[in-house]
C-alpha cells in the first residue's frame, strides 16, 4: 500500500473497503444469477479490478459525468446508481436503470450522470471529449471521466480523442484500466508500447501510471489527476495497471493465460490487501469485516429481491425511445 | 415582404448565422469551417462574426469530432457537425449509428442526443469515387436519426433551426451541385416545418418522386413533358427519414403511375423504400409497375461523359415517364 | 458417400482449415481469432495447427486490420479478415466502400482486391443494440462488392472458399444464432457455387423470399401453413450481392404472392429491393401486393421478450403468409 | 544544402534537380489547364514540396510499391509513371493511368506498383501495412512506402497503422510531408504536438526528420530509412518540413495564411536552392539549367499532346470494372 496509514482515517478506509466489498459480493451474484439463466447475453465481470473504480470514480464530484465500457457495474456502483436497478436492468425489467433495454453492458443512470455501459470499444472517449467541451463552453470547470481498456488504446478513437481534449485543453480524465489482456489477445499482441501512461506524451497530454491493485495508490494518483484537471490544466490520462481475475465474459475458456499468471495475481487481491492494510494500522478488526460482509450481503440481497419483483415492460411500448417522446423537446 | 435574390450557399449560410445568434448553445465544428471558410464557403465570414469557440477548426477526425458532438450534445450544447463530404461520414458511421442513433433506445429513454450533422453530398462535379457518392437514401435505414435533403433554397435556410429544435440526431445533406444555385427568399425566411414532402409541380398523369439536387432535373423532364402533353406530378420529399407516406400514396392514387428518381444508387436504395411503400399502400391504385431511375451502380467516375452517363438526367427522367405512360409500359 | 453430424460453427471451422490448407496465400485475421480461438469458437485449434503468422490475432484497430487485410490482398495474398460483429464492421465501412469496393473501378481495372471479410450478424441473443443488427442486407448496396449469406451447413462450408476465388472482395455474414445449429454434412463436402438462390421448400401457393437465419423460421411457418392446407415455397436467397432475380421472379410467376422475410429492418433494407425488383419484373403476375415481414425499426432492446417482439418469428410470418391469401388481403 | 558537396557527382545532382524540375514545370501547366477547363475536379499541386518526393521516393527500388494521397502528381512521375498517362488521366481519357475514371486525385499505374492516388485522408496508410505484411510472409524484404500530409497524422488509421506496423515489425516506410496546413487549418489547431517524428516513439517506430526543401537531406534521411527497413528492423516514419507555395486546391483563396509568410518560404524554393548548390560546387552552369528547361518543356508539351490526343472511353463501358472481368479470375 502506497500511502501513509496515518494519513487513513478509519471511516475512510472503510468506505473504500466496502465499495469494493460491494462490487465484488455484487459480482458474484452476477455470476451465479447467469448460470441461473436469470441474466442473459453477454456478461463482464471486474472482479479483482475493484480498487480502480473505487478509487478513482469516488473522487469524482456528483455532477461530473462518467462515460464507461460495457465491464462497468463497479462504476455504475461507485457512481451511487442503485444496485437494484443495476441489478433488474440485467433481469429485463422495466425497473432496471435502462428499463431493460441494456442489460449488463448497457447501464445508463441519468441522475448519476453515468452515460453508460458503452460496448464499442473505445467509442466512449470522444463523447466524454464532447462533454468536457460542452463543459468548457459552458465555462464549468467539473471533469468528465471516460473508462476504458488497454484493448480500447489501440482504436483509432483514442488517438483522436487524446488530440482533440489537447488540442481544447478540454477537462476530460482519461482512467485507463490496464489489465493486460483485450478479451484474449494479450498486450503483447496487441499494442507496440505497453507503457500507456507514456504514449500519453505523444500528444502532451498530461499523465501517470498507478498500481491498480492498490485503491490507495489509485485514490492517490486520482486526485493529484482531478486537481490538474479542474485547475483547467487539460486533460490527464491515468493508467491503472490491475487484473482480471474471471474470464472476459461467462464464455471465457481462459486458454490465452496460464492458471498460473492467475493465481499470482490473485494473492494481490485488493480487497484483501486493503482490508489487511487496515488491520495493521489498527483500524480494522475482523469483527469490522464480518459486519461488512453481512451488511453488503443484505444490500446484494435486496437489489435482487427488487430484480425479482419487478415487472415486464408491455410489448407494445417495444418501438418507444427510437425517438424522444414530444414532451421531451 | 420584399424578396431578395441570394444562393442556396448562401440560404445555408444564412441559417447558420441565425443559429448561431438565436441560441448560445449552438455552435459549428468541422474540417475547415472557421479559418478556410468551409469547404464549399458555406460558412465564410462566420469565424470573424462568432469567434474560434463556436466556429470551431477541427483535425481530421472524424470519429473523434463526430463523437465529440455527440457527446456536447449530452452536455447540453447544440452541436452543428460539419463532415465535408458524405464519403468521410462513413468513418464515423459507428458513432453515428451505435452511439447517436441508439443512446435513447439504449438508456430506456434517458439521453437525448441533440446534435446536428450536416455534410455534402452527390455526384456531378468530377471529383471522383471518394467525394461523389450519394449515400443520404442509405442512412435513411437508420432508426433513430431523422435525414434531411434540402432541394431548395427555401429548405436550406429553414431547415437547420428546426433540426436544432428536435432532441434526437438529424442529418442534413447538401447536394454540392446545388450551393451555386440562384434564388430569392422573403427577407423574413425562416424555419420551416420537416415532416411533409411537398408537390412542387402539380399533374395528373403520373408521380415523380424524387428529392435534392435531382428535384430539378425531374422538373426540367416534366416541363419537356408538359411540351408533349404529359402532365407530370412531382414530388419533393424533402425528408427522407421519416418518409411522408401520406403524400406519396394520395399523389399515386390520383396519377395511378409512379417514377422515382433518385441519385443513390439503385439496389437497397431509398427508391427501392418508396416503391415497396407504393407497392404495400397503393398496388391497387397502379396501372403501371413502380419504375425507378437511380445512378447506375458503380463508384462515380471522374471523366464527365461518363460521370453524366452514371447520374439521373432529365432525358433519362422524361424517357423513363413516356415508358410509363406507354400504351405497352 | 457417407455423411456425418457437426455444427453450422464447426463447418465453418472447416471451411477455414480447408483454405488455410488449400492455398498458402490464405490466412486468416482478426481480433482474438487466434489464442482466444475466435470470438464464437470458429477459429478454434487453428492456430496450433497454422502458427500465428497464418492465425493473427490483431489489436482492437478495426480500420487498420481491415485496411491491412486490402493490402495485403494487393500485396498477392488471400486474406480472410474477421470482424467480430457487424456492429463494429461500421467502423471499418471507410476501408469496404471507399477503397475495397471502388478500387477496381479508381484505377480503372488495374488493381483487384481479392480479400474476404467474414463476421457475425444478427439479434436474438440479448446482446443489446451494439451487438445484434443485421446490416448484410444494407451492405448489399455497395456496388463492387459481394455478398453472401450462409443460411445452411453446406454453405457455412463451401461458400467461403469459393469467395476466395473471387479477385473482387467478398462479404460473408454468419448469423450469430445459426453457429450452434447441428446437421449433416458429406465427408467430402467442399465449395459451392454462390450465384443462384436455392428453392428450400417447393410450394404452390405463395413464394417466401428470405436468407441466413430468418430461413429456418421461414421453413417452420412453411410447416405451420402446409398443416392448414396453404403450400409456400421458400426461397433461400445464399447472396445478397447481386440477388438472384431469375430464381425469385420465376418463383412468383408461379405463385402469384411474395413474401419476404429479413432479419434486417425494414426502411429501406434488402427486403425492399427484392419487393422493388418483384415490382418491376413481375407486376402483372402479382395477385397481392408483396409483403414484408422484418425486424421493427428499433436499436435491438435487450430484455427477451421485447427483443424477441422485434425479430421476425414464424408466427409472425405465418400471419403475414395468411393474410395474402386470404381473400380480403 | 546539407549533404557534403564533395559527394554528390555532378550527374546525381543533375537527376535530381531535373526531376523536381519535371515535377514543378508539369504541375504549372496542369494549374494552366485546370483554368482552361480541360483537367477539372479537384486538382492539388504540390509544388514547394517537390524535394520530398524527388529525395525520399527516387531511392525506392523498381518493385517497392507506393501508396499516396490526391496530391500524388510529383510521387507518380518519380515513380516513373507516365507524364503523358497522367495528363490524360486528368483529361479523363482512356489513355489516362487510370482509364479517366480517377482524375487527379486518383492516379493509378500497376507497372510500377503506384498504388493510387487516394483521396480518404489517412486511408492509405493501413494499405501499405498491408503490402508490407504481404511482402513479410512471403519472406521478401523490400519496403512499401505510402505517403501522407500532418494532417492525416490526426486520423485514427494513422495511429492503428504504426501500431501494427511495429507490431508485426513491417517493412513500411511512413513518409510524412508536413507542410503545415491540413487544407486551411494550421498545425497549431489540428496537432497538440507538431513534432511528428516523435510522435512515432510512441509507437517505437523509428523516425526521424529532415528538412522538406533540401533533396539532398531528404535523400540522406530515406537512404538511412530504407536501409532500417531493408534489414527487417521494422517500420519507419521520415518526417519532411515542407511547405507548399500554392493554395491547397484550385478554390483555395488562401485567407488561413499570410502573404509574407508564403514569401518566406518561397526564399527557401528547393530547386532554386539546389541549383544553387551546384553551381557553388562548380557542377552545373546556367546552361546546364536551360538544357534541363528545354527538355522539360519539351516532355511536358509532350503529355499534353498525347491527352490532346486521348480518346474518351465508350458510354457503354461504364459499369465494367466495378467487379473483375473473367479474365482476371
Ligand atoms: C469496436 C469493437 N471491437 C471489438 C469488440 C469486441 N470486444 C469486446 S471487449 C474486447 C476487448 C477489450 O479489451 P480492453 O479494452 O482491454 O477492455 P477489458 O475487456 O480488458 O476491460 C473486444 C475485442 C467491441 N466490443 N468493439
Ligand atoms: C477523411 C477525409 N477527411 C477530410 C478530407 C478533406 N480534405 C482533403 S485534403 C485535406 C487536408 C489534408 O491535409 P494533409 O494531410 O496535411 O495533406 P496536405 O493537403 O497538406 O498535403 C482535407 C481536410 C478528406 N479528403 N478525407
Ligand atoms: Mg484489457
Ligand atoms: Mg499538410
Amino acid at each position: 500500500m502506497e500511502t501513509n496509514p496515518s494519513e487513513l482515517t478509519r471511516e475512510h478506509g472503510l468506505d473504500l473497503l466496502r465499495r469494493m466489498l460491494l462490487i465484488r459480493r455484487f459480482e458474484e451474484k452476477c455470476a451465479e444469477l447467469y448460470s441461473a439463466a436469470k441474466i442473459r447475453g453477454f456478461l463482464h465481470l471486474c472482479i479483482g479490478e475493484e480498487a480502480v473504480a473505487v478509487g478513482a470514480l469516488s473522487l469524482l464530484a456528483e455532477d461530473e459525468a462518467v462515460v464507461s465500457t460495457y465491464r462497468e457495474h463497479g462504476h455504475a456502483l461507485v457512481r451511487g446508481v442503485s444496485a437494484g436497478a443495476i441489478m433488474a436492468e440485467m433481469y429485463g425489467k422495466q425497473e432496471g436503470c435502462a428499463r431493460g433495454r441494456g442489460g449488463s453492458m448497457h447501464l445508463f443512470d441519468a441522475r448519476t450522470r453515468f452515460i453508460g455501459g458503452n460496448a464499442i470499444v473505445g467509442a466512449g472517449l470522444p463523447l466524454a471529449v464532447g462533454l468536457a467541451l460542452a463543459d468548457k463552453m459552458q465555462s464549468r470547470s467539473r471533469a468528465s471521466c471516460c473508462v476504458f481498456g488497454e484493448g480500447a488504446v489501440a482504436e483509432g478513437a483514442f488517438h483522436e480523442s487524446l488530440n482533440l481534449a489537447a488540442l481544447w485543453r478540454l477537462p476530460v480524465l482519461f482512467l485507463c484500466e490496464n489489465n493486460l489482456y483485450a478479451m484474449g489477445t494479450s498486450i503483447e499482441y496487441e499494442q507496440s508500447v505497453h507503457n500507456i501512461a507514456w504514449k500519453a506524451e505523444a500528444y502532451h497530454v498530461a499523465s501517470a501510471s498507478a498500481d491498480g491493485m492498490d485503491v490507495l495508490a489509485v485514490e492517490a494518483a486520482a486526485r493529484a489527476a482531478l486537481t490538474h484537471i479542474r485547475n483547467g490544466e487539460g486533460p490527464y490520462l491515468l493508467e491503472c495497471r490491475t487484473y482480471r481475475f474471471r474470464g472476459h465474459s461467462m464464455f471465457d475458456a481462459q486458454e490465452y493465460r496460464s492458471k498460473a499468471e492467475v493465481e499470482e495475481w490473485k494473492k494481490r487481491d485488493p480487497i484483501a490487501d486493503l482490508a489487511l492494510h487496515l488491520k495493521g494500522a489498527g483500524i480494522f478488526t475482523d469483527a469490522d469485516m464480518e459486519k461488512v460482509e453481512r451488511e453488503i450481503a443484505a444490500e446484494v440481497q435486496a437489489a435482487i429481491d427488487f430484480a425479482e419483483a419487478g415487472t415486464w415492460e408491455p410489448v407494445e411500448d417495444l418501438t418507444r425511445f427510437v425517438y424522444s417522446e414530444p414532451a421531451a423537446a | 415582404m420584399s424578396e431578395r435574390k441570394l444562393t442556396y450557399r448562401d440560404a445555408a449560410r444564412e441559417a447558420l448565422r441565425d443559429a448561431l445568434q438565436r441560441d448560445e448553445r449552438v455552435f459549428l465544428m468541422g474540417e475547415d469551417v472557421a479559418h478556410y471558410g468551409g469547404c464549399f464557403a458555406v460558412s465564410r465570414g462566420l469565424l470573424a462574426e462568432f469567434g474560434p469557440e463556436r466556429v470551431r477548426d477541427t483535425p481530421l477526425s472524424e470519429v473523434g469530432f463526430v463523437g465529440a458532438g455527440i457527446g456536447a450534445a449530452l452536455g447540453g450544447m447544440r452541436p452543428i457537425v460539419e463532415i465535408m463530404t458524405v464519403n468521410f461520414s462513413l468513418l464515423a458511421l459507428d458513432q453515428i449509428m451505435n452511439t447517436a442513433a441508439s443512446l435513447l433506445h439504449m438508456s430506456g429513454g434517458q439521453f437525448h442526443v441533440p446534435v446536428v450533422i450536416r455534410m455534402a453530398t452527390g455526384g456531378g462535379k468530377q471529383l471522383g469515387a471518394q467525394h461523389s457518392h450519394s449515400l443520404e437514401g442509405w442512412y435513411a435505414h437508420i432508426p433513430g436519426i431523422k435525414v434531411l435533403v434540402p432541394a431548395t433554397l427555401e429548405d436550406a435556410r429553414g431547415m437547420l433551426w428546426t433540426a436544432l429544435e428536435s432532441p434526437d440526431p438529424v442529418l442534413i445533406f447538401e447536394n454540392q451541385t446545388l450551393y451555386n444555385m440562384e434564388g430569392t427568399l422573403p427577407d423574413d425566411a425562416g424555419p420551416v416545418e420537416i415532416t411533409r414532402a411537398r408537390i412542387q409541380r402539380p399533374g395528373r398523369d403520373l408521380t415523380i418522386v424524387t428529392y435534392s439536387a435531382s428535384l430539378w432535373k425531374a422538373l426540367t423532364a416534366a416541363d419537356t413533358l408538359a411540351a408533349e402533353g404529359i402532365e407530370a406530378e412531382v414530388i419533393d420529399l424533402r425528408t427522407l427519414r421519416p418518409l411522408d407516406d401520406a403524400t406519396i400514396i394520395e399523389s399515386v392514387a390520383r396519377t395511378h403511375r409512379a417514377l422515382i428518381v433518385d441519385e443513390g444508387w439503385r439496389s437497397g436504395g431509398i427508391s427501392a423504400e418508396i416503391s415497396a411503400r407504393i407497392m404495400e399502400q397503393a398496388f391497387y391504385e397502379l396501372e403501371r409497375p413502380v419504375a425507378r431511375v437511380c445512378t447506375a451502380e458503380v463508384p462515380l467516375p471522374y471523366a464527365k461523359h461518363l460521370e453524366q452517363a452514371a447520374l439521373p438526367q432529365p432525358e433519362t427522367i422524361a424517357a423513363a415517364a413516356r415508358q410509363l405512360l406507354s400504351s405497352n409500359g
